[in-house]
């Protein structure tokens, strides 16, 4: 029955290696992740605000207010650190960390060329899955914890959305995993070599992107904190630097979840025309974070009946059709 | 000790910890967090015995899936914030229980393999063996558990909602 | 063997279940129908069953007749053993005879609360239950027919019976079903203790007379079954349901309870318990016999303190049970022959007893000695003189039947069974003797207090109907036999001395 | 590895069956749900015919994890029978009210497809899935009278009692596997049979304990009851019916394959366990029983009691072949006539629920004037139950007491205690036939009962006097499908 | 290398605070997160066996333990958000309007 191959487990592996590189590693991984976002950040600003004909900031490091972002953490640190005084102190406090953290963790395994990485795991993109999903929970802990009620309505959207949404995005993602045959993200960019996955499955695209945007709470699918209704969502009671995680962790999904994107569908880091590729990488990211961003600008927000019924009644059954169709195909060629 | 033992205490106390917080804990919700702590430490644990598959479906599922569903529906029956009685009156026999049981374990335990006799030498599972393994020789479970799986979610569809007329 | 020789007993003995099905499909409205079905089909059985009585062969009453042996659940090596030899034929015969006199008997009776078409099933179901145990020659088969009979005498007693009818009818139920369960515990141990393993009864009297169960196993399987038979017997002190059984059934409840059900406690002594364990037998006969005579004695004196004409009846059942017992005990061809008697002199008499009482609470609506009042003679000298008539045969007045049982199981007593203590014995028979007198000095005083006497205020008025056309039918039978058993005991002694002795051969001599 | 696709077909049919009336309730018209059922009943009857198709020679496929052999057919025809008349006398119960008839029947099956893979299942793992496909759609269904508390209430507790029982048994599986190394039944039987060292023996024997924890909460022994009472209770009845009947069966042929193809090499060590859970199951079952006033319970206590009887025999377990052999049988055959009793009797219950929804034993007042065909077969399968000939019920009785005589020592004692119960059970059985007969009823007006539950209820009656008339009919079945090997 | 016992023990703990908080809790669905515990206190020993053994059966065995619970976890808080819509209340020892 032991077909495996005796071995090390991650841990071995770990331990064999110099602390120094996993230190090394996480520092670049916790590096990335303090950057990216801000970009993004920055780039919604500019890019919402010439969409809807406005310049967005101008002021902030001078040059069309490119340190808008860093002067808004500063602001965010300086500030009082209020705790609502039913709240469950522990609770409200560790729900940033926990929102966050999982969108770290999940850069270990984006890689962004065939040799930067910090781990290439051979279940990467289930890793991905997984760890996504952890995010929820810190929603959860945010809009329990506040005791204010429409924290709770807006924990109690997010996490409905968030479940109703895995499902797609896991589907879809298990479709290009089919078609790849191998979880390895870093396999997976290799299998598209010919061609992006995309092209076989644009279907599948479709439906990961939406996915990604429902799990990121961003319109058209921001139900969670929609302000006309319930305020601020969960975070309404989050000032300071405990709020700002909860931006950072909206900004960084954006960029984990595009990465991802890129990966499954438009081929990850490979790319032609001799640019390296982590620059390949960084552009499809960028790219697909602009999408990100520009739907916001076009797209109304949903009710939250129309939202459930949407992932239940239409991506899910597609993303099982499209799973279908590749497991035909694959079954037919191989 | 080898270093995963050094690993695996820790994650193993860290875990039994949580455990004992979440039978004691004087709020749900706290319960609930304390279940996600012991179920990433024993997911922890799959890790240093090179389980990896498991591990992350460990996390998947219970954390990612399971412990939602659980604060969901503590939240959903309006889990309070601060303190309830949350345990009967048979605290102390379920105490003695508790002890006893474990007790029993461990004895029945180190009775049955000696302390430095058998040691795992973790093997790394790959996902594909694995694999292989469910879709062929347990494939019959497998789709067993599925049709588990659709019932129940039909099931608690059915049970939960609203009907119009009440 | 014929056709007609292999199947004439189970014809017998099923015909009135198939009447029961039949009388369950005809509409409750057709009442005369079902009356008419009631006594088609318990009298197509007793004439079936006469036939079989003309075809037996008399001298050769010690084997099997009419024997049938086919395979029936071979998983547990039960087979469908029937038969019938000199010990059975008479209870047999008597069976259909009562059955059929009680079918009559509803031609015109039907206690209340009517539904008569379930009445009459009941009481056919019953018959193929009582029948069957006197023909099974296989236990569970035995067991089977011997537990048929509980249901349809529950509802019997529980639907038609009088006030106390329910206690009464769950109590039979209970006591018996509590005796026969431990009756099969018994059988299963026999069983398993034979080798071969088998539920055949003349195989496992076979080997239990030569020896083959041990000592231990027969005084333990010898217990088990030694309840179920005594329950049903009933003997003392398991006769308390008998009373109160009595009391609340119907007339043909009693009748069929007290005439044919009790007889299958004692066919069950005879036919099993003492050949298959004859060790234990013995060891235990001194004791049946003690209780025997208790039995005699106590039911003597209880029947002077009845004021309850159908209960004292009943009481008496319990003493003239207890000289069947008694004679059993004795455990000699005499005391069996004996006992076999008094079960067939005891289903007449008693059973026409029951009949006389039925008739007079069906005039007086009262079955209470002082109510009654005396003047039965007067008022209604038939009844009267039958009534007389049978309570005089049931205290045993030589040359009516009840005579006969008594006087031969006092006998053997005298003398028992070589291995039994003598002096013991002895003292049973005078413990016995002392049970007659009693008897009689009851039966007389009973007769003095209602038949003679005047008749009282209350009575002068009521019109009240002499015995019936119905009733002469179904009566005269039965006083036939009466006389007929008393003068000509060879009636029954002829057919069952040579199966007695076969069967005493077997035990052990 | 190659599939024996012939071994799984009727579980084949039978699931898609299931997919076909989902998708079905889907896109019928509300007013047409009740379709479900005759498309429930065709697939139940076609996945019978393909079991008929299975007999022969036992079929072995997965590895060994799944066998058709006679057992398995025989509990398979079973469990398909008793879909068959679930099914049927669910279609008035279900179509008068507002329910969601197209779940209730998907869920059903769904149950009925984990029993049809119960008795193959000769692997740790496939025991636990089919257990828990039986079990999971159960708890649905058993709050499926939403509105409900008391319904609700029978959910709940079924389903915690379940689900800590399904823990329990899990931990004595996962050290099964650790002691043998081995989830396959046989295999494990080969390795607890074996040389294991005392420690490792001792921690099997505490994982036997946990596993047979697991499935007494399934037949319902005491002390693991509390949940059916007042889950039959609450319950939609012919869910109670289906509870009673299959569910407990499916946990007896789990039963059976662990303690005689897994763990009869430890019998010395769980016989007495099973001595002491049965003794107490009958005694508690039956005392309870005694005072009850509600009839479903009466049956749900009926039950248990009957589940300590079903489990003597497995006390029996000894050295001796020809003695398992006949406990084995016993315990088989007291199953399946078990089952035909109870769903007879609650057939009966679910055409008097029509009109009291209470249903007290006072309900069944003059039942025997009002519908006497009820009457007799409630009658009928009361003196069953009791074990009375000549009924079926008195020869799963018989057997049981045989095989108790034959074992001697233990075995007598147990026998002894049962016949003290099943006397002791006439009392309240008869409540019941007491009531419909001697009881005047408050109104004369004829029961109404659909066709249906009548020809159930008669058909019932009528293999129960078959039984107890001719039992050869049958009794040949359990013997022959037995897993004691040669 | 890991001691096999000390992954038993750790196991042992995790079912017996399970069994503690089945028995001490009085809310529905505290009960049921005990009951999960238990479910990985499974679950732990079948991960450490399938690795002692050098079998891959314990860990397939592991990955249905995860699902069925899923399961049922869906299927309990239905039942337990049912009961709290028609009582308001999900502590056991209120639910109890059935009685022998």
């Amino acid at each position: 029955m032991i077909s495996a191959v005796p071995g090390v487990s991650v841990f071995d592996d770990w331990f064999a290696n110099f602390w120094v590189v996993l230190v090394v590693k996480a520092a670049a991984v916790l590096v990335f992740f303090l950057v990216a976002p801000l970009l993004v950040g920055y780039m919604e600003h500019k890019v919402l605000a010439h969409m809807q004909a406005r310049l967005g900031p101008m002021y902030a490091g001078r040059f069309h207010g490119w340190a808008q972002l860093v002067a808004d953490g500063a602001k965010f640190i300086q500030k009082e650190d209020v705790i609502p005084a039913a709240a469950d102190r522990w609770v409200f406090s560790l729900a940033p960390a926990v929102a966050l953290i999982p969108y770290i963790v999940l850069f270990v395994v984006v890689p962004f060329s065939n040799t930067i990485y910090a781990e290439n795991l051979d279940i990467g993109i289930f890793f991905v899955m997984a760890i996504g999903s952890v995010n929820v929970i810190g929603v959860l802990m945010a809009g329990w914890s506040s005791a204010n009620k429409f924290s709770l309505i807006g924990a109690l959207r997010a996490a409905a959305q968030l479940i109703a949404y895995e499902l797609p995005l896991v589907l879809a993602a298990a479709s290009v995993v089919m078609q790849a045959g191998t979880l390895s993200l870093i396999g997976i960019t290799e299998a598209q070599d010919r061609y992006w996955f995309v092209l076989t499955q644009p279907i599948g695209f479709l439906i990961f992107m939406v996915a990604s945007l429902a799990e990121l709470t961003r319109p058209p699918f921001d139900m969670p904190i929609a302000d006309s209704e319930i305020i601020f969502g969960a975070y309404t009671e989050y000032t300071g630097l405990k709020f700002a995680f909860f931006l950072l962790t909206e900004y960084g999904g954006i960029v984990a979840l595009s990465s991802i994107a890129s990966i499954l569908f438009l081929g990850g880091y490979r790319g032609f025309l001799g640019i390296p590729d982590p620059l390949w990488m960084a552009a499809k990211i960028g790219a697909l974070s602009f999408v990100v961003i520009w739907l916001r600008a076009t797209y109304p927000r949903l009710r939250e009946d129309q939202l459930q019924r949407f992932s239940w009644l239409a991506l899910i059954p597609l993303a099982l059709l499209q799973i279908l169709v590749v497991g035909f195909v694959k079954v037919a060629v191989g | 000790m080898s270093a995963q033992e050094y690993a695996f205490v820790v994650l193993a106390l860290v875990g039994t910890v949580a455990a004992f917080r979440l039978v004691t804990a004087r709020n749900v919700v706290h319960a609930a967090l304390y279940l996600v702590v012991t179920l990433a430490m024993v997911g922890g644990v799959y890790l240093i015995l090179a389980a990896e598959f498991v591990a992350w479906v460990q996390i998947l599922i219970y954390v990612g899936a399971i412990v939602i569903l659980f604060l969901f529906g503590l939240m959903l029956t309006k889990a309070p914030i601060g303190r309830e009685a949350l345990d009967n009156q048979q605290r102390g026999i379920a105490l003695l229980v508790g002890l006893g049981v474990l007790a029993g374990l461990v004895f029945l335990i180190q009775n049955a393999f000696h302390w430095s006799d058998p040691k795992i030498q973790p093997i790394h599972v790959t996902t594909g063996a694995l694999g292989e393994s469910l879709f062929r020789q347990y494939v019959l479970p497998f789709e067993a558990v599925s049709f588990l799986l659709l019932a129940a979610l039909i099931g608690a569809i059915v049970l939960s909602r609203k009907d119009e007329r009440s | 063997m014929s056709g007609w020789e292999r199947s004439a007993i189970s014809i017998a003995t099923f015909l009135p279940l198939v009447g029961a099905v039949v009388i369950a499909f005809v509409p409750k409205e057709k009442e005369r129908a079902v009356r008419s079905l009631g006594i088609l089909f318990t009298g197509a059985a007793l004439a079936v069953a006469v036939a079989i009585a003309i075809g037996f062969d008399y001298g050769s009453g010690g084997g099997l007749q009419f024997e049938l042996d086919t395979r029936w659940i071979p998983v547990i090596g039960a087979r469908y053993h029937v038969g019938i030899d000199g010990i059975s034929l008479p209870l047999y015969v008597l069976t259909f005879l009562l059955s059929f006199l009680c079918a009559v008997y509803t031609w015109r009776f039907v206690p209340e609360p009517g539904k008569t078409k379930a009445f009459l099933a009941l009481q056919l179901l019953l018959e193929t239950g009582m029948a069957g145990t006197f023909i099974a020659f296989d236990l569970v088969l035995f067991f089977i027919f011997w537990e048929l009979v509980l249901v349809p005498m529950y509802f019997l007693i529980g639907i038609w019976g009088s006030a106390n009818r329910e206690y009464a009818a769950i109590k039979f139920f209970l006591y018996t079903l509590f005796g026969s369960v431990f009756m099969l515990l018994g059988f299963l141990g026999m069983y398993f203790r034979a080798d071969p393993h088998t539920f055949d009864i003349l195989k496992l009297q076979a080997v239990g007379s030569s020896g083959g169960f041990s000592h231990t196993f027969q005084l333990v399987a010898f217990a088990g079954v030694f309840l179920g038979f005594a329950i049903k017997v009933p003997m003392w002190p398991f006769h308390t349901w008998l009373p109160d059984a009595h009391t609340e059934a119907p007339t043909v409840g009693s009748v069929l309870l007290a005439g044919i059900l009790l007889k299958m406690g004692t066919y069950g002594f005879v036919r099993i318990a003492l050949p298959v364990l004859p060790y234990a037998a013995q060891k235990y006969a001194p004791w049946i016999g003690l209780l025997a005579a208790i039995a005699i004695v106590y039911a003597a004196l209880a029947c002077l303190a009845q004021r309850d004409l159908k209960r004292l009846i009943a009481f008496s059942s319990v003493g003239h049970m207890g000289f069947v017992m008694l004679g059993i005990a004795t455990l000699t061809p005499i005391g069996i022959n004996a006992a076999i008697f008094g079960m067939v002199a005891h289903g007449l008499i008693t059973g026409m007893l029951f009949f006389c009482v039925g008739s007079v609470y069906d005039r007086y609506h009262t079955r209470q000695i002082a109510d009654l009042g005396g003047g039965l003679m007067q008022k209604l000298p038939y009844l009267g003189g039958v009534f007389a008539f049978v309570a005089i045969a049931s205290l045993g007045l030589p040359g009516l039947a009840g005579f006969w049982g008594e006087v031969m199981a006092l006998l053997s007593s005298y003398n028992p069974a070589g291995v039994l203590n003598t002096g013991l014995f002895r003292g049973f028979m005078v413990a016995g003797g002392v049970g007659t007198v009693l008897t009689a000095g009851y039966f007389l005083w009973m007769l003095q207090r209602v038949n003679m006497g005047t008749v009282p205020e209350k009575w002068k008025e009521a019109a009240l109907p002499d015995v019936l056309a119905v009733e002469w039918v179904s009566w005269v039978p039965l006083l036939i036999g009466i006389v007929a058993l008393g003068v000509f005991p060879r009636i029954v002694f002829g057919v069952t001395d040579g199966a007695v002795r076969g069967l005493m051969h077997l035990f052990g001599g | 590895m190659t599939i024996d696709y012939h071994a799984i077909l009727p579980e084949l049919i039978l699931s898609g069956t299931i997919l076909v009336v989902l998708v079905a309730d889907a896109f019928i018209r509300p007013r047409r749900t009740w379709l479900a059922m005759p498309i429930s009943l065709a697939g139940v009857l076609a996945s019978l015919i393909a079991v008929l198709t299975l007999i022969g020679s036992p079929r072995t496929t997965f590895n060994g994890t799944y066998r058709v052999d006679n057992f398995a057919l025989l509990f398979k025809v079973f469990f398909l029978s008793v879909a068959l008349v679930v099914l049927l006398v669910s279609l008035r119960y279900f179509r008068e009210g507002r329910w969601y008839q197209g779940e209730y029947y998907y869920l059903l099956l769904t149950s009925f497809l984990g029993c049809v893979l119960m008795p193959s299942s000769r692997d740790l793992l496939m025991l636990f899935i089919s257990l828990e496909l039986v079990s999971a759609p159960g708890f649905l269904i058993a709050a499926f009278r939403k509105s409900d508390p008391r319904s609700n209430e029978a959910g709940l507790k079924f389903f915690l009692i379940g689900v800590l029982s399904s823990a329990v048994m899990l931990y004595g599986m996962s050290l099964i596997y650790g002691v043998t190394g081995t989830t396959g039944l046989y295999r494990i039987g080969a390795a607890l049979s074996g040389t294991l060292s005392g420690g490792k023996q001792t921690l099997a024997e505490a994982a036997i304990l946990f596993i047979v924890a697991g499935f007494a909460f399934k037949v319902s022994a005491v002390p693991f009851q509390f949940w059916a009472p007042d889950t039959y209770e609450g319950a939609p009845v012919p869910v109670a019916a289906f509870l009673a009947t299959a569910s407990k069966a499916a946990g007896f042929a789990g039963l059976l394959q662990l303690m005689f193809v897994a763990f009869r090499a430890e019998y010395a060590f769980w016989t007495p366990i099973f001595a002491a859970l049965s003794i107490a199951t009958m005694t508690i079952g039956n005392l309870v029983a005694l005072q009850q006033r509600q009839i479903v319970r009466l049956l749900a206590y009926s039950s248990i009691a009957q589940a300590g009887y079903m489990l003597l025999p497995f006390a029996l377990v000894s050295a001796d072949r020809v003695v398992n052999h006949d406990a084995f049988a016993a315990a088989t055959t007291y199953i399946l006539i078990y089952a035909v009793m109870t769903l007879g009797a609650f057939t009966v219950v679910i055409a008097l629920s029509r009109e009291s929804s209470g249903l007290l034993i006072s309900d069944f007042a003059g039942l025997m004037r009002r519908a006497p065909l009820m009457g007799v077969a409630m009658t009928t399968f009361m003196v069953s139950l009791a074990g009375i000939p000549p009924t079926g019920g008195f020869w799963a009785k018989f057997l049981v007491f045989k095989a108790g005589i034959e074992r001697g020592g233990l075995g007598t004692a147990l026998a002894v205690v049962m016949l003290v119960n099943s006397v002791a059970s006439l009392y309240y059985y008869l409540l019941v036939p007491r009531q419909m007969v001697f009881v005047e009823p408050e109104t004369d007006r004829p029961l109404a009962s659909p066709a249906l539950v009548t020809g159930v209820a008669a058909l019932a009656t009528l293999a129960i006097l078959a039984i107890g008339v001719y039992p050869q009919l049958f009794y040949h079945f359990p013997p022959l499908s037995t897993l004691v090997g040669p | 290398m890991i001691r096999l016992p000390l992954v038993l023990f750790f196991s042992a703990v995790l079912f017996s605070a399970g069994v503690y908080g089945v028995l001490a809790r009085r809310n529905a669905v505290l009960v049921l997160m005990s009951i999960e515990l238990m479910l990985n206190a499974v679950n732990v020993n079948l991960i450490a066996f399938s690795q002692a053994l050098h079998d891959l059966t314990g860990q397939a065995f592991a990955l249905f333990v995860i699902a069925v619970a899923a399961a049922e976890v869906g299927i309990g808080l239905a039942i337990v958000i049912l009961i709290y819509r028609n009582r308001e209340t999900i502590n056991i020892d209120e639910v109890n309007l059935l009685k022998w």
